[in-house]
């Protein structure tokens, strides 16, 4: 067994691509991407600058992927990659990057620095440098089902709940349903609404759908943690599911990196082409409201401002349906500066939230949205992801704002026709 | 060469390349201003311009051509005239073979080497004084000039 | 060695190694690059790669207003001095002379006052941008030698060509010789630095441009 | 120019040039046109002129030895075809020119006896001027009545007050130094480390820059202002480029293409036929050529730069100053090739090595994130 630095270079070299090795002969060291970050904006650190926390990927790229980098290690002229280098990185790695993508959309040669990130993280991940709280969310997710530790009988608990509070069946394991909705641990424990919701919205607008008592897990902490083996592992349990419920379709829930795991991630993990779908609960939504399948009655008056999950907007595709969503119950739809595949990030995002470590840098850069949010007046803000609406809620209780943060999907159902 | 010459070869002269002749007036102006009110003498020595073809024709036909001219023997052909600005001295100095040797514009009262020279008038006293002691014998004069 | 024999070789044998060296190293690192590949992506796609990755390579030379506003001195600067270094190496007459020697054909260039004027600016400009990797914070602590390497062999290129056709200091072979040797240096230091951008920008554009249009995210 | 016989002038080698003029009857205002032509000559301002004068009146006659060696008595010919002709031989009646093997009528044993007498009598005070290189590969491939031209250019330096190597041969080794130079020819400056040298580059030189240098030394007995290549900055101080009435053109971006364009005909400039004005320091552009008629650019052609150092191998006279002299693009096409193939070698060897590390994947699983090692 080699040691976790081994393992971690080794990694690392997996790794490295054409568009690594790409993006790493580009840079010109002009910071633009420093002013792209949030944890750079709110602090003015200079260590936050975004290419420089992917240096343990290009220190492995440069060492073994370029012919000078080669020669130069042989010489013994390389800085060599030790485990205090990698110690000092992890928390440029973990704590102070939420994957948000916004410096790949700034970088004037055009690198995509969070595909680095992510990739740096596998290499971080093996080395021993990650933060605690990643690696408990991760082993509860694969021993448990879920980084909360959440199983599934909690889940029932709150299904008996919501059916008794909504008034509306909550499928579970039905075979040959159209669509299987996916739920994260927060919406199970934070916001149980969100299932009233969807079991409102779906038996409005005439939707099969189930839930699965094996798979009812979106979140996936290896993408966060930086391991894809995990992530595999935690892709394939959803992935088996859906095969043996026979849907047409897997729905993301209101969670951004869960998106990301599923959607973008899922097949590659899976090492193949999904036999089904898989959409963003806001994808499904707006395609009802174009079938004309939902029916809303009444706007919410006051100025309400949207949020742009970073892993479901700018990395996800998924910028105009909220936008239609939304003009169907809000009658003082205002966009924030940014808005859009330019937003800022919460803060919390990319295993940050679960990084306790990381709190007070969290709450810091938090003064970003607070600004965004000054800037319009915002009187609610809706957002599509359960930890971004749990990180803002704590973000503007620190900064002595009274906001109200809601999800897209729950005020849609609230304004839903009654059925006849 | 003369501008006739470059027609005759079909090298044609835009007027953007003689761009020496107005700063050349405007020296010869400053020398003149000079000349009248300190009484300070100019020259200005047209080889050491670099002139573009025609433009030294130009220029001269600019000065145009006054009342005195005045021709000299020595070493050569010299030819001076006063242009038709007074006190602007065009001077151009030839040798045995009628090839210019030298070309100035001098601005001054009167260009220098018109003067009689002192060693000059010296050696023709001499000559004269020679010429009227030998005079008594009357048989032959031998014209000065060559002196060894 | 005289100067004119200075001359000569910078001319003769000096830009055949620089030659050698340029062309070599970046082929051989565009080729490092390029056959590292990349994995074929399984997801179903929401956009087109190509649409998104060719719309990068342009789309990104217009950056958004809050980067605008954030990064305005980065941008400007770094837009006059592309251009203007574009158009003291690409249309400046004895430089294109020097191409269509070597490829074989030529363009218009423009008149010798406007590149004069233009390298003026180009070498204020990158003056400016070394003070402000000196001075502004991030810069600083991204700066590495390479980084002061880099800006000096594009600047004495500038530097020595404006010495040289204005004929200031050094006789003007001299001149001329040092210019060309600047060149030279840039050459032969291109492929091992962070020069090679001018060629990947178009790479990295593009696979982020493919990455995001793929999702259906123009980037 | 005179022909001189024999050591026929050498007793009035104490002179001054002044009294030489006076009894050759040439009048005061005679010496004052002079003296303001041969300021224009040597490229001194006008007022020089009474310096000049005051300085020729009292200028020693010194004694002149030319030499000639591997050369193509261009250079001669382009002095005695020196149009002021009058004035300068006023100086060179005034010279003693006591060894020119090409003009003085005597030859062989006899001549070489001449040389020989000038030297012992003006030792360590005659001008020594030199046209031609010198071959040191093989002593034997140019020899003066059975003396190398080194022996005799280094027993005839000896006793030289000063050395003028006349022409670009005798300055920089000229076209016989050109590559390959197989007779091995070298340079007045290569041999000789110890005496005054003045450089007249040029193939050849104007004439009345060799006269000028002439007349410099002897009106003043002082070395002129010598450039970094030992020439007098009075003549080679500036490029021919900038005082070419060309110029404005080459602002402008204007030049010929060919010799039969447009640009040609309407006397654009000649950089990209290949002027090396830009890098050539020479009076041509002022001084001029035939009775100042004309220079070559003026004539329509690209100066060759043949007052420099190494001219004619500089990478051909038409061949503009920016192009590298070797052909790039053939040298970027076999580079680019070997580059092909070296990088399509690396580039396969690092997709091994990915291969490779991907196959040695050791799988992750949570226990291995536990911090214990």
């Amino acid at each position: 067994m080699s040691t976790k630095l081994e393992q971690a270079v080794h990694a690392l070299k997996e790794q490295i691509d054409a568009p690594v090795a790409s993006f790493l002969s580009s840079c010109v060291h002009c910071g633009m991407c420093a002013q792209a970050c949030l944890f750079h904006t709110e602090t003015g650190d200079p260590k936050y600058t975004p290419i420089l926390k992917v240096e343990p990927l290009r220190r492995v790229w440069q060492q073994e992927y370029t012919f000078w980098g080669r020669m130069k290690k042989m010489f013994g002229l390389a800085k060599p990659i030790t485990d205090e280098f990698l110690a000092e990185w992890e928390e440029l790695v973990y704590d102070s990057c939420t994957m948000c993508g916004r410096c790949s959309m700034v970088c004037p040669v055009g690198n995509d620095i969070t595909y680095m990130i992510r990739k740096t993280r596998e290499g971080m991940a093996v080395s021993g440098h990650v933060p605690d709280g990643l690696v408990g969310a991760t082993t509860r997710a694969v021993t448990i089902g879920s980084p909360m530790g959440v199983k599934f009988v909690a889940l029932e608990a709150q299904i008996r709940h919501v059916e008794k509070d909504y008034g509306y069946k909550v499928p579970v394991d039905v075979e040959g349903a159209d669509y299987l909705c996916m739920l994260s641990s927060m919406e199970i424990m934070n916001f149980p609404e969100y299932i009233g919701a969807i079991a409102k919205i779906f038996d409005h607008a005439d939707v099969s759908w189930t839930l699965s008592s094996k798979a009812f897990e979106a979140t996936n902490s290896g993408i966060q943690i930086g391991v894809s083996d995990i992530a595999a592992e935690l892709v394939q349990r959803i992935v088996s599911e859906a095969e043996r419920l026979k849907v047409k379709c897997v729905i993301s829930p209101e969670c951004g990196h869960a998106y990301t795991a599923i959607r973008w991630e899922g097949p590659n993990l899976a090492g193949k082409k999904f036999g089904f779908k898989v959409r963003h609960i806001l994808e499904v939504l707006d395609e009802l409201r174009q079938e004309g399948r939902l029916k809303t009655e009444g706007m919410k008056d006051n100025r309400l401002t949207y949020h742009d999950p970073c892993q479901i907007g700018r990395r996800g595709g998924v910028l105009e349906q909220p936008r239609n969503l939304i003009n169907m119950v809000a009658s003082d739809f205002v966009e924030m500066p940014d808005a859009g595949k330019m937003n800022w990030c919460c803060g919390a995002g990319g295993g940050v939230s679960t990084n306790e470590r990381a709190d007070e840098i969290r709450l810091k850069s938090f003064q970003r949205k607070k600004e965004q949010l000054e800037a319009v007046q915002a009187e609610t803000l809706v957002s599509a992801c359960s930890n971004c609406r749990i990180h803002i809620e704590d973000g503007l209780e620190a900064y002595h704002m009274d906001i109200p943060v809601i999800s897209l999907t729950e005020t849609l159902a609230e304004h839903l026709v009654d059925k006849e | 060469m003369t501008n006739e010459a470059f027609a005759q070869f079909n090298i044609q002269i835009g007027d953007d390349l003689t761009r020496n002749v107005q700063p050349l007036l405007h020296e010869i102006r400053h020398g003149l201003k000079n000349l009248l009110e300190t009484g300070a003498t100019s020259v200005i020595d047209l080889r050491s311009i670099p002139l573009a073809p025609g433009e030294e024709a130009k220029l001269i036909e600019r000065l145009g051509h006054g009342e005195v001219t005045v021709e000299l023997d020595a070493l050569g052909l010299s030819e001076i005239y006063e242009t038709q600005y007074r006190g602007v001295w065009l001077v151009t100095h030839f040798n045995d073979d009628e090839n210019i040797v030298g070309r100035f514009i001098e601005i001054t009262l009167i260009p220098e080497i018109l003067k009689a020279q002192q060693e000059d008038m010296q050696d023709s006293l001499q000559q004269l004084e020679e010429e009227l002691a030998s005079g008594d014998d009357a048989e032959e004069i031998k014209t000065g000039g060559e002196v060894n | 060695m005289t100067e004119l024999e200075f001359l000569s070789w910078v001319r003769g044998p000096g830009f055949q190694i620089a030659t050698v060296i340029f062309v070599f190293g970046i082929i051989v690192r565009l080729l490092e690059i390029f056959l590292l590949g990349r994995k074929a992506n399984l997801a179903e796609a929401n956009g087109s790669e190509m649409s998104g990755g060719m719309r990068a390579i342009f789309s990104r030379m217009a950056p958004e207003s809050d980067t605008m506003k954030r990064s305005m001195f980065t941008i400007v600067a770094g837009y006059i001095f592309h251009i203007g270094l574009f158009i003291v190496i690409f249309l400046f007459a004895p430089h294109i002379l020097f191409f269509s020697d070597v490829i074989g054909f030529s363009w218009g260039a423009l008149p010798t006052p406007v590149v004069d004027m233009t390298s003026v600016i180009t070498m204020i400009t990158l003056a400016a941008v070394l003070l402000h990797r000196i001075k502004d914070p991030v810069m600083k602590y991204l700066t590495k030698t390479q980084d002061y390497l880099v800006w000096l062999v594009t600047f004495l290129p500038l530097l020595t060509g404006y010495l040289a056709f204005h004929r200031v200091g050094l006789p003007a072979p001299s001149l001329l010789a040092l210019h060309i040797l600047s060149v030279e240096l840039l050459m032969v230091l291109f492929p091992f630095t962070k020069l090679m951008h001018a060629f990947t920008f178009v790479l990295s554009r593009w696979y982020n441009g493919a990455i995001s249009g793929y999702k259906g995210v123009r980037s | 120019m005179k022909k001189h016989s024999t050591g026929a002038r050498l007793s009035s080698s104490d002179d001054t040039l002044g009294a030489a003029l006076r009894r050759q009857g040439v009048s005061r205002r005679s010496f004052l046109k002079f003296c303001a032509a041969t300021a224009s000559m040597m490229a001194l301002p006008p007022t020089m002129v009474p310096a000049i004068a005051k300085a020729l009146e009292s200028a020693k006659r010194p004694s002149v030895i030319w030499l000639s060696f591997q050369e193509c008595t261009g250079c001669t010919e382009s002095l005695t075809r020196a149009h002021t002709a009058t004035v300068e031989s006023l100086i060179f009646d005034s010279i003693s020119l006591d060894y020119h093997h090409t003009l003085q009528a005597a030859a062989g044993h006899g001549a070489e006896a001449a040389r020989e007498e000038a030297m012992k009598e003006n030792f360590g005070k005659y001008l020594l001027v030199v046209d031609g290189s010198i071959p040191v590969a093989d002593p034997g491939y140019s020899t003066i009545a059975g003396i190398s031209n080194l022996d005799m250019l280094m027993d005839t330096a000896k006793g030289a007050a000063a050395i003028i190597p006349v022409g670009t041969c005798a300055a920089y080794g000229g076209i016989p130094h050109a590559d390959p130079n197989p007779t091995g020819a070298v340079s007045v400056a290569d041999l000789i480390k110890d005496k005054p040298i003045i450089n007249v580059p040029g193939c050849p030189p104007i004439p009345v820059v060799i006269t000028g240098v002439l007349t410099h030394f002897l009106t003043f007995g002082t070395l002129p202002e010598l450039d970094d290549l030992g020439r007098p900055r009075a003549f080679y101080g500036q490029s021919i480029h900038d005082r070419c009435y060309r110029r404005p053109f080459y602002d402008k971006g204007q030049f010929a293409e060919t010799f039969d364009d447009e640009g040609a005909k309407k006397g654009w400039c000649l950089y990209k036929l290949g002027c090396k004005g830009p890098t050539s320091y020479n009076a041509c552009a002022t001084t001029k050529w035939n009775d100042g008629t004309s220079f070559p650019i003026e004539a329509g052609h690209p100066c060759l730069g043949c007052s420099e150092p190494e001219f004619w191998d500089g990478g051909g006279f038409y061949k503009a100053l920016s192009i590298p002299t070797t052909e790039v693009a053939r040298d970027a096409l076999y580079a680019g090739a070997a580059a092909v193939a070296a990088g399509s070698a690396l580039g396969m060897m690092n997709r091994a090595r990915s291969k490779q590390a991907k196959s040695e994947h050791e799988k992750v699983s949570v226990d291995d994130l536990q911090k214990e090692d």
